[in-house]
C-alpha cells in the first residue's frame, strides 16, 4: 500500500531528478516550442515534494495537483495537475493506493489530460506515454511496477521520435518535427526515472 | 524596446500595484495576481470571472467593477495564469449563488479554467459554469466557429453578463446571456506595427514601413493578408464586409459597435474609421446604440484598430444601457 | 506614415465628424471646426470656450460637456484655429452671463483668441475674460512663467472652472477659480517616439532606439535633455523632483496628479509610474486626492508621457469632485 | 473721402495683385518661417474682395477683418485683421475716411498690432513697414499718399533686410536671417502696391 508518506518521499526523489534534467527538458522544449518544460516540471515537483500532505491519499494527491496548479500556467503544469486531481478523486477517503489500482489511475489520469487538453492519442505527447505505461502496468508485480513503468515511458520516447507531432506548440513544426523527440515524453521519462532514484545525501 | 518600466520581471506586478494604488475605491489585489471588487463580493449575487495575459488593459482586470466582473486572474503579459490564481479569482467572486467563467478562447487559458474550476467545485464547492469568447472571424472558418480567438467582443460579454448578475438573475440565466452575447459578437482587427513583451526585449512581429495586416490577432496572429496601407474608408470597408459576411445583417436589425484601438492608434484615427462605418451602416438601415470608440482592448503600444458589432435584442440592449463602473469605462 | 486616415488634408474634419457622430446626445458642429455642447448654451450660465491644435485629443474638443466646456474652436493639426472660428465658439458659449476663454499659452492661440474675444463684444455684446495655461515648467523659467506653454494642467482648469460655472457661478467668480487652478498646476512630460502630422507626412523629431527626451513638449519642442532610456522609477523621481522644485510642496498638502500618456504609451505602463509616484508623495505627507491615470492630452501616437500636479484648497477640491460628463471622461 | 465703394474696389485691386504674388510671398516666408504667407495675403484679400461692405465704413472695415480671420490662423492674417479692426473702430458710424485720417488710421493699425502680437518697433517685422507708412504720411497731400506709401514700405524693406529678424518663426533663425527680406514686409509692399495696380481686364 503506498500511503502518503511514500507519496511525499517519491516526490522528493521525482524532485531531486527533474532539477538535475532541467536544463536537458528545456532544450527539448526550445527546439520545438518555448522551451519552459525544464523549469515547469521542475518547480512543479520542487512545490509538491515541500507540501504537507495529509493522511488522505486523495487529499493527499489534491494536494501535489494543487502544486503545480500554483508554480506553472505552462500546458505541462496543468496537464500533470489535472492527471493528479483525476487520481485524487478516485482516492478520496482512502488511506493509502493499493499496487493493483495503479493501472487504472494511470488510465484515469490520461483520460482526464486528454478531456483537459483536447488531444488524441498518437498526437506525439505525454498522453502516449501515460497511455504506455497503463498498458505496460496491467498485472504486473509490485516489484516490477517501477521499472516497467521506466521501460514503458523510454519506448514511447523511441517510438514516436520519428513521427511528427500534432498538438500543442510542437505542432506549428510539422513534418520539422520528426526526428526530435517530444519533450513532454521525455520529461515524462525523466519523473518516472525519479521513482527508483537514490540520492545521495541519503 | 521604447517602454517606460522597471526591471521587466516587475511588470506585470508594478502594473496591478500601480492600478490599484490609483483606483483604491474600485480595485482590490487579495492575492498576488487577482483583481477583485473592492467591496468584495456580493452575498446572493452570480460572481463572473475572467482572467487572461497582460498587456491588454483595460482588458482584463480593468473591467473589475459594479455591473461588470468581480474579479479577474492576471498572467505575464501575453500567457496565461495559473491554474491557482483562477480558482482564487473564482473564490473571491463567490457570493454563494455560483460563478461563471466567462473569457477569450486561448489553449492554456481554457486549460487553466477548467482545472480551476474543478478545484473551486472541489474544495469550496462552488458551482461554475463557462462561457467562451470567439468573436474574431478571421482565426478559423465559420465551420469550426469554435476554435476562433476571443477578441474585444469579450467587452459587450462582461457590460451584459455583468448586468444580468448585478440585477439579481441566477448563474443559468446569466450564463444563457452570457453566451447569447458572445455568440452575437464578430471582431475583426488590423495592424500597422507591433508592439514588445518586456520580457522578451524585441517586437512580436515584423512589418514593413509602409505595410498594414488585415486580420491579424492581438498578440500577432497572422492574419489574412498584408499589403500597402489603404485608406481608413476602403478598411472600414473590408472590415465591416468580413463582419457582416460572417453575420448578415438585415434592415432594421440593431447593433453597438465597437471601434477600437490597439493602443497607439489616436482617437483621432478611430473616429476617422466610425464616421465611415456609421455611413456604411445607416445606408444599410441598420440601427447603431450606444457606440463604442476608444481604447478598449488593446495590446500596449501596437498600432492598428479591431471593429467588433454585437447584434442587439431588447433584452441585451437594456443590459448593455445598464449603470456599469470601473476605472476605465463607466456607463 | 503609419496611420489611419483618408485625404491627409481632411484628417480634422473627419475626425470631428466621426466624434459628433459617435457622440450626438453630447457634442455638436454647428460651425464647421467649432464644438458646441449638443443641448446648446445654457441661458444665465458662464460660457467657458477654449480652442487650439487638433492631435490631442480628448484636448481640446472632447472636454465639452457637462460641468466642463461649452464650446471650442478647432485648427488643423497642431495649428491654431482662425479667430474666426474662436469668435463662434465664443457666440456659441454665450448664455447672456459672459464667457471665458480658457486655453493654452500659445503664440498663435493668444494672438486669435484675442482677436476673437474683441469680435464677439464689438459684434455680439458679450463680456469676455482670458485665463491662460501656463503649467510646463521646462519651457521657461519661473521668473518667466508667464510665457510657459501650456499642456496636461487644461484638464485640470476645465474640470475646476466648468464646475464653477455649471453651479452658476458669475463670469468674475469663474475667471478667479480658473486663474487659481491654472497657478496651481505643474507638468512636465518626457518622450520616446515622435509624431507624424498628416499633412507633413514625416515625424516631428528624430530620436535614437534607445533614446528617450526629458522635458520635451507636446508638439515636439525641446526639452531638457537627450539620454538613453531611464528605469520608470527613476523617471518619475526626476519629473516629480522638477515640479516640486518649481512649485514646493509640504507635509499636509493635498494634490491631485494626472499620469498622462502622450498616445503610445499603454496604461499598464502609466500604472508603473504612478505606483512610483504615489510611493514618493506618500513618503512626503503629501495627500493625493482623484488621481488621474490615462490618456488625457496626446500628442497622437507619440510615445512617452506627462505628469501634472495641482496643489488644491478645498473650494478647487470640491470642484475638481463635482458631477462632469463628456465622451472621454465622466466624473 | 474714401468710401465704402472706393474701399471695395481698393481690395480688388490688391486681391489681383497679391495673388499674382502668392509664389514669390511663400517662396519668402518659406526661407524665414512656414511659407504659407502667399496663401495666407492672397486668400486673405480674396475674400475681403468679394465681401458685401456696408455704407459706414466703420463696419465696412471690420468685414475686412473678419475677412483675413475668416479664411487664416497664420499670424500676418490676424495681424492684419488686427490693423483693419482698429480702424474700423475709429471709423464707426462715418460715410467715408479724410484723406488727413490717413496717418492716423496706419498709426493705429500699427499699435493695435504691437498690442496684440507683442512685437516692438525694429524687429524687422510689417510693424515697421507700418511705422515708416504711418510718418510718411503725415502732412502729405492725397494726390501722392499711393506712391508715398509703395515708396515707404519699399524703403524699409530695404532698410531692414541686413538686419536680423527679432520676432516670430523668423527670429530663431537669428544671424542667419540678415540678407534675407522680411516676408511679412515684403507682403505688405505688395499689398500697397495694388492700390495703384490697373487691372488689365478693365
Ligand atoms: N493539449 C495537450 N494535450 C496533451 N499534452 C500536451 C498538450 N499540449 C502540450 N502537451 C505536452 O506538453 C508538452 C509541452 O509542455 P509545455 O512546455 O508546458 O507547453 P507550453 O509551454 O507550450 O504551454 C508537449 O511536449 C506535450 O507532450
Ligand atoms: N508677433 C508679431 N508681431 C508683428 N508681426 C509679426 C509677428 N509675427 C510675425 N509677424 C510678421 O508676420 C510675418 C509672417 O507671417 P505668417 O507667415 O503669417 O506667420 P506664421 O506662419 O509664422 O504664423 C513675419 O514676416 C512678420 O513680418
Ligand atoms: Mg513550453
Ligand atoms: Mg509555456
Ligand atoms: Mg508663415
Ligand atoms: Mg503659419
Amino acid at each position: 500500500m503506498i500511503d502518503s508518506k511514500a507519496i511525499s518521499e517519491a516526490l522528493k526523489r521525482i524532485a531531486s531528478h527533474t532539477a538535475a534534467a532541467s536544463e536537458e527538458l528545456c532544450a527539448a522544449d526550445g527546439a520545438l516550442g518555448d522551451g519552459d518544460l525544464g523549469i515547469t516540471v521542475s518547480k512543479g515537483f520542487a512545490e509538491a515534494a515541500t507540501a504537507e500532505l495529509p493522511d488522505d491519499v486523495g487529499m493527499a494527491l489534491l494536494e501535489v495537483a494543487k502544486a503545480f496548479q500554483r508554480v506553472s500556467s505552462s500546458s505541462y503544469g496543468t496537464l500533470l495537475a489535472t492527471g493528479f486531481m483525476a487520481a485524487a478523486k478516485l482516492e478520496k477517503g482512502k488511506p493509502g493506493i493499493e499496487p493493483e489500482e495503479m493501472p487504472g489511475l494511470v488510465a484515469a489520469a490520461r483520460d482526464a489530460m486528454m478531456a483537459r487538453g483536447k488531444g488524441n492519442l498518437g498526437d506525439k505527447t505525454v498522453l502516449d506515454s501515460l497511455d504506455a505505461v497503463a498498458s505496460a502496468l496491467e498485472g504486473t508485480s509490485p516489484h516490477v511496477m517501477v521499472e516497467t513503468t521506466i521501460n514503458a515511458a523510454g519506448e514511447t520516447l523511441k517510438r514516436y521520435r520519428d513521427l511528427p507531432n500534432k498538438l500543442g506548440r510542437a505542432r506549428m513544426f510539422g513534418e520539422k518535427s520528426r526526428g526530435l523527440v517530444d519533450p513532454g515524453q521525455l520529461a515524462f521519462l525523466r519523473i518516472v526515472e525519479g521513482l527508483r532514484y537514490e540520492p545521495h545525501e541519503s | 524596446m521604447k517602454k517606460i518600466l522597471n526591471n521587466p520581471a516587475d511588470y506585470v506586478d508594478e502594473m496591478l500595484e500601480g492600478m490599484v494604488a490609483a483606483h483604491p475605491e474600485i480595485y482590490a489585489q487579495p492575492v498576488r495576481r487577482v483583481i477583485a471588487r473592492a467591496a468584495g463580493a456580493k452575498t446572493g449575487k452570480v460572481g463572473i470571472v475572467t482572467g487572461g495575459g497582460s498587456g491588454h488593459l483595460p482588458i482584463f482586470a480593468g473591467y473589475v467593477g459594479a455591473g461588470l466582473l468581480d474579479a479577474c486572474a492576471i498572467g505575464d503579459v501575453f500567457a496565461s495564469p495559473s491554474a491557482e490564481q483562477m480558482a482564487e479569482a473564482i473564490r473571491l467572486a463567490d457570493g454563494g449563488a455560483g460563478v461563471l467563467r466567462l473569457y477569450g478562447n486561448y489553449g492554456g487559458d481554457v486549460m487553466n479554467f477548467d482545472m480551476a474550476g474543478e478545484m473551486a467545485e472541489m474544495e469550496h464547492d462552488i458551482r461554475t459554469t463557462t462561457v467562451l469568447l470567439t468573436d474574431d472571424v478571421v482565426s478559423a472558418p465559420k465551420e469550426e466557429a469554435e476554435k476562433r480567438r476571443g477578441v474585444a467582443g469579450m467587452v459587450y460579454a462582461f457590460k451584459i453578463a455583468g448586468a444580468a448578475a448585478e440585477r439579481g438573475d441566477n448563474l443559468d440565466e446569466v450564463t444563457r446571456i452570457a453566451q447569447k452575447a458572445a455568440d452575437a459578437c464578430r471582431s475583426i482587427g488590423m495592424a500597422l506595427t507591433p508592439c514588445t513583451i518586456p520580457q522578451a526585449g524585441k517586437p512580436t512581429f515584423e512589418i514593413g514601413e509602409t505595410e498594414m495586416e488585415m486580420g491579424m490577432g492581438i498578440h500577432g496572429e497572422p492574419g489574412i493578408w498584408r499589403d500597402a496601407i489603404k485608406p481608413a474608408d476602403e478598411i472600414a470597408d473590408e472590415m465591416l464586409e468580413r463582419l457582416m459576411a460572417d453575420q448578415p445583417l438585415a434592415k432594421g436589425d440593431r447593433i453597438s459597435i465597437l471601434v477600437n484601438s490597439l493602443g497607439a492608434t489616436p482617437a483621432e484615427e478611430l473616429y476617422i474609421l466610425y464616421r465611415h462605418a456609421k455611413k456604411v451602416l445607416d445606408a444599410a438601415g441598420i440601427e447603431i446604440v450606444m457606440p463604442l470608440v476608444g481604447r478598449y482592448a488593446t495590446s500596449m503600444e501596437m498600432t492598428g484598430a479591431t471593429i467588433t458589432m454585437i447584434k442587439l435584442d431588447d433584452e441585451m440592449e437594456d443590459l448593455l444601457k445598464a449603470r456599469a463602473e470601473c476605472a476605465f469605462w463607466r456607463v
